[in-house]
């Protein structure tokens, strides 16, 4: 079935390749990366190394140093994996501002110079890796979890299924996008003192849960955020929901949760109905 | 320490602040050139503040306004340095120090007033 | 003196499979220690890039039946599935989406409030259960979510497993390197669970994330277990440019069409009936079949591609619907694919092949068990339909987890005992083979060479003389005398992880290579121009490959037929 | 062997290795006006309350008698003195209409529902009703302090 067509069905014919290639190349430019350098394990002092990476015009910050790593300096400690903004390894100061590599284009930046470094609020690990073991306790201190006496289905040939409505989901979805990427954590000023606040993106989560309709555990999930580090040391600098790169809005979670905490807000929140679904036989 | 959850604290936060703006207008107003029909400078005459203190509901209404903004001031104060450092000695530290401050200031400006109210 | 750890069950990776088998065996016994040891943090791992959907019959007052689902998997496999695993899968699976719903899934849902469901390549049915375009993701959050409320799972984020322990025939552990200090530590255990997912790195042009290396593949193989079906690598028509981002079938599943430069909808002529929701090989093949025939486009970056058109769907359903694909994009292409098509090409995305494992997912080594894409339990034959691989995952990692906790619950008294020499010879492997190893060549280099080869070579199509040549190409890099590691710190040290990935990737693309020379038929995912049509007299059985010191040694598994007799595909 | 009750405490021990810190509070630049409005609210409010420990203890004098209050007059009727209390009139003005605007957005008003986002993605909790507010409150203090020069100094 299958007809005998010449092999070379990935790159097509060389000749083609190079006339792209050289026309390509008149709109290739080089930047110079500046990369923040320290072990904290080998002594205290930084430095930045500064790397000339030809770049692309779809080349993001995470290729260039990734090409950087590859051919110029094979020590760069750096976490990645996803490259498409969707795992949350990546987050690191660049210029100045907390982003995802992978996410920001070398060309929308303005600036001829890159400089990364690792994210603030978050010890540094080496170069410009960073440890999330804070952060991530924090996140699981919220418990994040659906609270509801049926969540293990115990059943497996009675299978119940929530009824939520789009409407319902819409009220927590927007949360639920966060991919961990400490972001936001990083860019709170509060963060930056207190190491005991649970930071937006926990804080996020626990309105996350809290609007989810099929947690009952509404009281429990106020108790655990209102404490003295808790949600009250957010003062609402938004600057969580500025570098967030995922749409999270974790500034408005946190302010519609105090508003539940001070009873301005009224819960109208009604426990989903649980439906048991009828199954055939094979 | 003081049994209250930090959402209480808050409440009193707003709501004296809240408060607190409406004695602050009163008490300005009463100072401005348009409700006393005196310079401003005048208002401030020795005579003339003894005179306003000397009248009851400025008393009260200062009074008031002592008790309100210290609530609101040093519970910010004490927010501000509990996001500063965090270990319990600190934070216990924190809660009295705020809490000796503002009774104090409370005590030294209700001073003040009765003795001006004292005053011939 | 090397540090020892120990728990009673370990799972390797933190993808989908991966938690889903800690719920399962933490919620057999809450007394047992469970540790998911990734080389990743949790939330990092592959799985959450998933985008389209998992397939499961939901609805079958309204026409769905599991008959039909199963019978679309073995049908999609070319045959080369066991159709006993299809039925298991299919019968699990509407379980597995009612307890992520349970357990806070944000799938998506219909105006009354019920589970949504959509359409996908190869199915007779709509029953791609999505959440949005973001299912992996969604179902990575939930599971890992749900972990936390369990106090017996540990987490070790950011080891890197190097090599499985074993006392002949019994699981005895795994040995690590903790990243971020680069101690070497063994982590012994009477159970372990192998779910370090696909090893699409092995190409370069591939919608994996950069952890899908063979480590867990290759620590198999090392140790002696057959690795199942190599040669089947799946490639899905739609990766856009230049970075092999994925668009996903759920794209085409509501309602998009690919188009050639002639403005045609070219599949018309290809798969008559199902058009874009044809299995991907099927598309896959029709895709390049036309860029070989001057239909394609070209990208500016000089590639071959197609366009997949969107602008139909209308601004309201792409933004609903497939909000993460309009994001993508316009980051990744500079295209909001509301308003132009978009450019795509058949892209590496699955290896149906892996770890051999039977219907338990038990591999040949008692103690061990393997789930999830790393796993070869011969659900997916010769070609994997979209929306069946996360399903895979949630069931033979619940099916998995709880063998696991059972066996080390009997095992728990027992002391578990790790020979010396197994852990030094490990210590020596990687600290004087690799760490320290001298050359000149730089490894990333390699790297890139060894996936430009697939890319050119062991791609939709291939031809027996093509993949000599790579072949040969692939062993002679794998002899070049890499440069190993400039980088000598012990924190955090990624040159070194790197090395020894690009290790196992060498040796991985070999497997694939052997095994796509030695299947002479075309199946499924495998295309050979040499030998265009299948052959069932000598090809319907699995490929095994063995580890021996000159290279893989191939020998055949029977496929499990029950019900269903191999017929021709069409669609 | 690890065990996890160890992992839970970590951020009780106080780890502030590389927290941003004092520079996180002071510096107002880089993410927006919100965050301006938490420097100036935070700054306005100290500094408003030294001022009112500082005129607690100022008005005090007023029991030592008339010399003791006309002395602390004259120290404080002075330009600089004019000056400063024109700056305690603008700041009390921002923090207290910045304060009103706080204490509805801290409680969930006025920020809009949580939604599908779309991308681009901009936050509806950084809406224009909030950017309004801050700059309302901004010129408020401008014109309190322009009118307060004009008394002040208009009384010499
Ligand atoms: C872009 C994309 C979209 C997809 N969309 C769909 C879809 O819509 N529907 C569908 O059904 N399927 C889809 N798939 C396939 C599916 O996502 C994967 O098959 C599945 O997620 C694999 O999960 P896993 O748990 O087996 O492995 P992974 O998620 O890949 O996890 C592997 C884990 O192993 C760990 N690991 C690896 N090596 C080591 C080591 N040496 N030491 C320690 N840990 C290690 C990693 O850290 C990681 O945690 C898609 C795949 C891709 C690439
Ligand atoms: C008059 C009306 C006032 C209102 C409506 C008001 C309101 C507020 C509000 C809403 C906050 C923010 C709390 C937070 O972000 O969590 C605040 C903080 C503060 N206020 Fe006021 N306030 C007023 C007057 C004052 C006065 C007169 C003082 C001085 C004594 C003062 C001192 C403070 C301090 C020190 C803070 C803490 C700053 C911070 O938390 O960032 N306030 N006020
Ligand atoms: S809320 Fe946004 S910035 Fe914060 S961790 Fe989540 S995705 Fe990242
Ligand atoms: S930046 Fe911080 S202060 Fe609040 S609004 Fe965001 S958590
Ligand atoms: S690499 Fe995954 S978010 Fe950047």
């Amino acid at each position: 079935m299958i007809a005998l067509v010449n092999i070379k069905n990935s790159r097509t014919n060389l000749e083609h390749d190079q006339k792209k290639e050289s026309e390509i190349a008149s709109n290739r430019k080089v930047i110079h990366l500046r990369v923040y350098r320290k072990n904290p394990k080998q002594g205290k002092s930084s430095h930045f190394d500064k790397f000339e990476v030809p770049v692309q015009r779809w080349t993001t910050v995470l290729d260039a140093l990734l090409h950087a790593k590859g051919y110029l300096d094979n020590s760069i400690a750096i976490r990645y994996s996803c490259r498409m903004a969707s795992c949350g390894s990546c987050g690191m100061k660049i210029n100045g501002i907390p982003r995802l590599a992978c996410y920001t284009k070398v060309s929308e930046i303005d600036e001829n110079i890159i400089t990364c470094e690792p994210l603030p609020n978050f010890p540094i690990i080496r170069d410009l890796v960073t440890d999330f073991s804070d952060f991530f306790e924090h996140h699981r201190a919220m418990e994040p979890f659906i609270h509801n006496p049926n969540a293990d289905i115990v059943d497996k040939n009675s299978l119940t299924e929530f009824i939520q409505s789009p409407k319902d989901v819409e009220r927590y979805l927007q949360s639920s996008y966060c991919i961990k990427c400490g972001l936001c954590y990083s860019a709170c000023p509060s963060v930056g003192t207190d190491t005991k606040f649970p930071g937006p993106q926990a804080l996020a989560q626990a309105y996350r849960y809290f609007a989810d309709n099929r947690d009952d555990a509404t009281q429990s999930r106020l108790d655990i955020v209102d404490t003295k580090h808790g949600i009250w040391r957010c003062h609402f600098a938004g600057s969580c929901s500025v570098v967030c790169p995922k749409g999270v809005d974790p500034a408005l979670g946190i302010q519609l949760l105090r508003g539940h905490l001070v009873s301005f807000s009224k819960n109208d929140k009604k426990l989903a109905e649980s439906r048991t679904r009828s199954l055939g036989k094979i | 320490m003081l049994m209250l959850k930090e959402s209480q604290i808050m409440k009193i936060h707003y709501i004296s602040g809240v408060a607190a703006l409406f004695v602050v207008a009163v008490h300005i107003l009463i100072r401005l050139p348009v409700v006393t029909g005196m310079p401003f400078s005048m208002s401030l005459e020795y005579e003339n503040v003894v005179a306003n203190y000397q009248n009851i509901a400025y008393a009260v209404l200062l009074e008031s306004m002592l008790v309100l903004i210290a609530i609101h001031g040093f519970n910010g104060l004490r927010i501000i340095l509990l996001e500063f450092r965090q270990n319990i000695v600190w934070e216990n530290g924190v809660t009295v120090f705020t809490l000796v401050a503002m009774i104090a200031l409370i005590a030294y400006g209700t001073r003040t007033i009765l003795i001006a109210n004292g005053l011939g | 003196m090397t540090e020892v750890l120990s728990y009673d069950v370990l799972i390797m990776g933190s993808g989908l499979a991966g938690l889903r088998a800690a719920i399962s065996a933490a919620s057999v016994d809450k007394n047992l220690s469970i540790a998911v040891i990734s080389k990743v943090q949790v939330m990092r791992s592959h799985s959450v890039s998933a985008e389209g959907g998992t397939a499961a019959v939901l609805f079958e007052e309204e026409g769905d039946n599991r008959e039909s689902h199963i019978y679309d998997t073995i049908r999609g496999s070319d045959f080369l599935a066991d159709q006993d695993v299809a039925e298991r899968l299919v019968s699990e699976v509407p379980f597995e989406i009612y307890q992520l719903d349970h357990w806070g899934m944000p799938w998506s849902r219909k105006s009354d409030g019920r589970i949504d469901q959509r359409k996908f390549g190869g199915y007779s049915f709509p029953r791609a259960t999505y959440a949005q375009d973001k299912v992996g993701f969604y179902e990575m959050q939930t599971l890992y979510d749900t972990c936390l409320k369990h106090e017996n799972i540990h987490f070790l984020n950011e080891w890197f497993c190097t090599s499985i322990l074993s006392d002949g025939s019994n699981f005895r552990g795994f040995t690590a390197i903790e990243m971020k200090t680069g101690q070497f530590i063994i982590i012994k255990s009477s159970a372990g669970i192998v779910c370090t997912g696909g090893a699409g790195r092995i190409y370069g042009f591939s919608t994996y994330a950069y952890s899908s290396t063979p480590d867990g593949l290759d620590m198999a193989y090392r140790k002696g277990l057959a690795l199942k079906d190599m040669e089947f690598v799946q490639f899905h028509p739609s990766g856009i440019l230049p970075s092999g981002i994925l668009i996903t079938e759920g794209a085409r599943g509501e309602g998009g069409y690919l188009v050639n430069n002639q403005g045609e909808r070219f599949m018309k002529r290809y798969a008559p009936e199902k058009l874009e929701l044809a299995p991907r090989d099927v598309v896959s093949r029709a895709m390049i079949r036309e860029i070989q025939e001057g239909k394609g486009f070209t990208h500016e970056t000089g590639i071959d591609c197609l366009k997949l058109d969107l602008s139909h769907l209308g601004g309201e359903r792409i933004k609903e619907k497939l909000a993460g694909i309009r994001e993508i994009g316009i980051k990744f292409s500079g295209i909001d694919v509301i308003d132009e098509p978009i450019e795509v090409r058949p892209v590496c995305h699955y290896m149906m092949g892996g770890i051999h494992t039977n219907i338990e997912g038990e591999t040949e080594m008692s103690g061990l068990w393997c789930a999830g894409e790393a796993a070869c339990n011969s659900t997916h034959g010769a070609n994997r339909l979209g929306a069946n691989s996360t399903s895979e995952c949630l069931v033979w990692g619940n099916i998995t987890g709880k063998q696991a906790a059972k066996y080390a619950q009997k095992a728990r008294d027992r002391n578990i005992t790790v020979s010396e020499q197994q852990v030094i010879e490990e210590e020596k492997r990687i600290y004087d083979g690799i760490f320290h190893g001298r050359g000149d060549l730089n490894p990333y280099e390699i790297k890139k060479r060894l996936a430009d080869l697939m890319d050119s070579k062991a791609y939709v199509f291939r031809d027996g003389n093509t993949l000599t040549e790579a072949l040969r190409e692939v062993r002679e890099l794998k002899r070049a005398s890499w440069r190993h590691v400039d980088d000598k710190a012990n924190e955090y040290n990624t040159n070194y992880i790197n090395v020894m990935e690009f290790d196992s990737i060498a040796r991985i693309s070999e497997i694939v290579l052997v095994g796509a020379l030695n299947r002479q038929e075309s199946r499924g995912a495998h295309a050979r121009i040499d030998y265009p049509s299948r052959d069932d007299v000598n090809y319907l059985k699995h490929t095994l490959a063995y580890y021996t010191h000159e290279g893989p040694e191939l020998r055949w598994h029977p496929v499990k037929i029950t019900r269903y007799a191999p017929v021709e595909r069409k669609y | 062997m690890k065990s996890f009750k160890e992992d839970k405490i970590y951020w009780d021990s106080n780890r502030r290795e590389n927290r941003e810190g004092l520079k996180a509070w002071l510096n107002p630049s880089r993410y927006g006006w919100e965050r301006i409005s938490y420097w100036l609210q935070r700054l306005t409010g100290v500094f408003l309350l030294i001022y009112f420990v500082g005129h607690v203890i100022e008005t005090s004098s007023l029991v030592d008698g008339k010399d003791a209050w006309n002395a602390m007059l004259e120290l404080t009727q002075t330009t600089w003195g004019h000056l400063f209390l024109i700056l305690v009139i603008g700041t009390s003005t921002f923090h207290s209409a910045n304060g009103i605007r706080l204490l509805f957005t801290e409680t969930g008003r006025g920020l809009g529902k949580p939604g599908r986002p779309d991308y681009p993605y901009s936050p509806v909790s950084l809406n224009y009703r909030q950017k309004s507010g801050i700059w309302i409150a901004l010129i408020l203090a401008a014109t309190a302090m322009l009118y307060g020069a004009n008394i002040l100094f208009a009384g010499e």
